[in-house]
């Protein structure tokens, strides 16, 4: 099974370069210097000392012991992405993207962002590398994240508020593609995850690849195996290709991709792209999407910004309907228990995103033996979910007192 | 012979520049759509480029976006669309052009789909997210057809590229003029000229310019040098907030060299 | 010069135990247990392993090349305790502190907290080893670091308000005294700085002591030399101890403790209790205390809630009187000003204390040779200080437009 | 003979228990607050705990916290409280204890002050927040100047603890009867009785109990057993909020024996 895209960015039929011609041009230059860079070991050096040092890693490979026990089945294991500088696995990426960015000489970033996270992630590497930045946010999400939003704009970057469409992460995707057109001679857009036309998805993935790559090794030495399951949550997948794709090749390791069932699949509001969308073109690549019978795309829910995404990275389609991912979602619901659950069981306060691979991971442990390892994606921290949760859990009192 | 290809054939034959006219199908109803898209017919459309709402439509700026969700509000599907067409049929010998984005074209099929358009009287596609590289999945479909699949130049795009993808193109190329989104603009830019002599080094097909242009004025402006003139977002504003009749004269005139 | 407290807890003339008879039971058997725990090479791995797979140690020595360019003098390197589990220092101690409390078989921990961070920190023990967990901080305090309430509470911790006094770190610690009193039969007292009475200074400096252990270690690496300079803020001195005492007997290593100078040293509206305080007794140690003639302690006055205290760890007044460290302060504008500063330089939101140590390193570095090297300890992360440095922009922007 | 001692000889001698009154000086201030003192005096009281105000009161409950807060708000300080014993000393011969923490003394200079103290008429010191190990710094001086350094005994000192505390100790010892800051306690321990009984097996010295004795009736369970018993908040609330000489009355019948 071919992992890499082809020269048109497919990787079987997913995937492509869907996009106007305007940017074709800058894409192909963005193809062509990042297959260079990654070749240059000056380049390749200067990236992993930053994740290093300034970024932080290796992330810790954390044994859950009480969230095990819980579950009584297999023994999990947290990727601690959360630990990342700016809270979460999006600064990987970032850091890429600005390295090649200052690379092509480009001084100006521009990104889009659901959760905020890759809006953070971005104005950070703008800041460390001294670019202009600006981050596009729709103004749903720029109330349900806000402290993210404080902080781009204390990182220096413009958050531009999208207020077309469903006001959440689609939106702002197309809105940060048309800022695009307009400034595609000196802005370098970096896409926040495995989505978008190519080369985004694979450079993405990439650049992720090394929490699959430290997991890895962790696994390895700390229980001198491979584990025998890996959970990720999938929004745009970034997180989950990061940690998968080292593992592809790893057939007894299986991959479970967890997306967003918002309030239910039966009810229409969700997120979940793979599980119930259908094969469609969307910012730039073809893939599953939520749409209509027209073709019209969806609109996704999901109480977690960052999954709040009708449509999914390309290779996960492709990884889909190869049968080497499983994707399943879990609910709104689902993902606030486990969001306290972990909380009170091992102190460690998830991003409602990762608390969907959490409660995934619940389910799959239990079902599995003492012997088993399954090693959960916690893609990022919670703090900027406080909010949003803490105003659920209060409606939800008030109703019940009520 | 295609429509498109008879028509600008014409429009040389008679030393004539054209008018290519874009409006959104269906906004803010289909009945009213179909209105001002015989006004524009009759006020001298030399190609109509109806416009399939979509609902994440990128390459767009507010006022092509929001015609395309009045027009999805309404209801507006692509079957609507090419009923449309094949209604105008009956009134209209004007070559057609469905310019929209991939999706609803894919979700559609793009074999059936190429069957039905033609079967409703259309002429050719526009596909403003499927670039040259790609287009193969659906231009394999379009030639069958006998549709034109419009190959679109920006400014970005570099002479040997635009070599390349101008090399298999038919009915004629679609050179934007700027960089962003549709939109009126109240400048156009400066380097037209040299661009489309750039790119008549290179294909003999005949280059329709636009992006921006509002006015008779502008449409006289880019008539200097380009085959055609596109407009748009100029249009589908005054669809919307009257004036079309109005704007189409004064767009015919200055096509045409007469304003001023 | 011994650094170790003698039998009674004092450093020289300061430390001791001046403490209420009903818990010096409690204290002797804490000393004893905890002297046999650092003994206990089981106790000792279990320390470190958390540390490494739950904290996320080593915190990287980071570089800060734009910084230090825009000092224009010593090459700065920023130790990053703001990567730390839960974003400061503190959780390196409330680590071994809950685990010498699991080993003592208490089932319950309490803490006072002021910027909320060691009451995060405490909480987040308290929820990884299934304890429950009290933690007394001021209502100023509750107002100011209100996203560390909200984790706080979702950990599973009840934060009792403090409405005596300032309200703030000081009557959070006398609370918490008094209610440990009542509850010393079944509570382990986290102290959250090497404050306190014996041996929590010794106690709290020793689980701490990791920082300074690792930036030798780091230096080493990077640069084949001790650094010239290491720069530290000073709230009760747990991080600037932490970072500190490994450096103590390298007497070329200039080590600066930077205290808060509030509104200004010539207001009395600060924090600075080496710096412009006397010999007093406060809070279990004798050490400098801001007081009036009388003995009364006085308020203190920090923008920074984890500074805002009075008295200081009775470690730091020894030093101060050996000159092995010097202190010095930072007023809430120059703290301010680094705030910004080092988030648009380098992509690092600090917490506002550390923002002090970064003011004054800046001062520092001006004045060294490019060839030196300065460690700021950068204590914790600003994450908990968006809305009070907004507040003070917002305010400071419409005075200057009104 | 120290005041202290003697006034515990005489009670031992009449087979009488003794009440240690608490009260903070200066509340709400130094006049109204010598003229509660001297109720208290005239009602009876064996031993006066003079409370020297302090902002940072950690072994205290509300009751005395806010007394000290008004004490200190009023400004007053420890000058103003050996004035006042010195003005006590006019007319009562009632041993005084100096009841406070430690800062304050220490600020004043523990030599000094035991001068000054032994001067205004101070017989002893009693400082919550210094225990046995660390106390020789000011006990060189209390010993010097004839003043008695009261050691406190809590529920959670071990045997052997007390021991060695009571061993160098002398005035009285202070058992403080709960685990908590001071207040008013609707319920009395259970096991005062075994614990002072112990006590007695280590010490020679009289025993007062206290903490959360709030009545005549509270206060004769104490006698049962201890010596004298320490009534402190619950003489500071009546103070402040009216029935000072009252509560006196109701505590002198329970600590003779005459309640109920
Ligand atoms: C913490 C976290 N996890 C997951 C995601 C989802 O993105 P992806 O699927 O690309 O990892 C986001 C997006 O913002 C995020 O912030
Ligand atoms: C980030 C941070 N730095 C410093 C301090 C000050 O404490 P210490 O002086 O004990 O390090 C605090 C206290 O809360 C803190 O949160």
């Amino acid at each position: 099974m071919n992992q890499q895209a082809d020269a048109n960015g497919y990787f079987g039929k997913y995937g492509g370069r869907y996009i106007a011609e305007t940017l074709m041009p800058i894409l192909l230059e963005i193809e062509k210097d990042y297959v260079e860079a990654i070749k240059d070991p000056a380049f390749m050096e200067e990236f992993r000392y930053l994740l290093k040092d300034y970024v932080g890693r290796p992330s810790p490979l954390y044994r859950a012991d009480r969230l095990s026990e819980v579950c009584s089945g297999a023994r999990i294991y947290l990727k601690r992405e959360d630990l990342n500088h700016t809270g979460a696995h999006k600064v990987n990426n970032t850091i890429g993207q600005a390295l090649l960015a200052r690379r092509m000489g480009r001084k100006k970033l521009m990104a889009e962002t659901g959760a905020g996270q890759h809006g953070v992630a971005t104005a950070t590497a703008a800041a460390l590398f001294g670019m202009e930045c600006i981050v596009y946010m729709g103004e749903e999400d720029i109330v349900r994240q806000a402290p993210n939003v404080k902080r781009m704009e204390l990182l220096g970057a413009t958050v531009m508020p999208v207020g077309s469409g469903t006001k959440t992460l689609k939106d702002a995707m197309s809105e940060a593609l048309r800022a695009w057109v307009a400034e595609v001679d000196t802005t370098f857009y970096v896409i926040g995850s495995v989505a978008g036309p190519h080369p985004y998805p694979t450079m993405v993935r990439d650049f992720q690849a090394v929490i699959g790559d430290e997991t890895k090794k962790q696994i390895m030495e700390q229980e001198g195996r491979l584990p025998d399951m890996i959970v990720a949550c999938v929004g745009g997948g970034s997180n989950a290709a990061g940690i998968f794709y080292p593992f592809i090749e790893d057939e007894a390791v299986k991959l479970v991709g967890v997306e967003a069932a918002g309030f239910g699949m039966d009810t229409g509001k969700h997120a979940a792209s793979i599980c119930a969308g259908d094969v469609g073109i969307l910012h730039g690549s073809k893939t599953y999407v939520l749409q209509d019978g027209d073709g019209q795309v969806l609109n996704a829910h999901s109480v977690s910004a960052g999954l709040d995404y009708p449509g999914v990275g390309p290779q996960h389609s492709f990884w889909a309907d190869q049968n080497r991912v499983e994707y399943c979602s879990i609910t709104d619901d689902e993902a606030l228990a486990s969001f306290h659950e972990l909380t009170l069981l091992e102190g460690i306060i998830p991003a409602l995103e990762s608390a969907h691979a959490v409660a995934e991971a619940k389910k799959r442990a239990a079902g599995m033996n003492k012997s088993d390892l399954l090693v959960v994606n916690l893609s990022g921290r919670g703090d900027k979910d406080l909010d949003t949760v803490l105003a659920i859990d209060g409606a939800a009192s008030g109703k019940a007192a009520s | 012979m295609n429509r498109i290809d008879a028509r600008f054939a014409e429009l040389k034959a008679a030393g004539k520049k054209g008018l290519v006219a874009y409006l959104t199908a269906g906004d803010p109803d289909l009945q009213t759509s179909e209105e001002n898209v015989r006004i524009a017919l009759q006020g001298g459309v030399d190609v109509l480029e109806l416009g399939v709402p979509f609902s994440d439509p990128t390459a767009d700026g507010p006022t092509i976006q929001e015609a395309a969700q009045r027009a999805l509000a309404a209801g507006t599907n692509l079957n609507d669309v090419l009923a449309m067409v094949k209604n105008l049929r009956k009134d209209f010998d004007t070559p057609i052009v469905l310019f929209g984005y991939a999706n609803p074209f894919f979700r559609y099929g793009y074999e059936t789909l190429c069957r039905d358009a033609v079967e409703a009287g259309v002429d050719g596609f526009l596909v403003v997210d499927i670039p040259y590289e790609i287009c193969g999945e659906l231009k394999m479909h379009t030639d069958a057809a006998g549709l034109r699949l419009i190959p679109l130049i920006a400014p970005t795009t570099a002479a040997e590229r635009a070599d390349r993808i101008l090399s298999e193109a038919q009915g004629f190329a679609y050179y934007i003029m700027v960089k962003g989104v549709t939109g009126a603009r109240r400048e156009l830019v400066v380097d037209l000229g040299e661009r489309i002599a750039a790119l008549r080094g290179v294909t003999d097909l005949p280059i329709a310019a636009g992006f921006g242009v509002s006015s008779g004025e502008q449409a006289a402006e880019v008539a200097r040098t380009a085959d055609a003139v596109v407009v748009g977002s100029a249009l589908v504003r005054a669809a919307h907030e009257g004036g079309l009749a109005e704007l189409m004269v004064d767009l015919k005139r200055g096509v045409d060299g007469l304003s001023e």
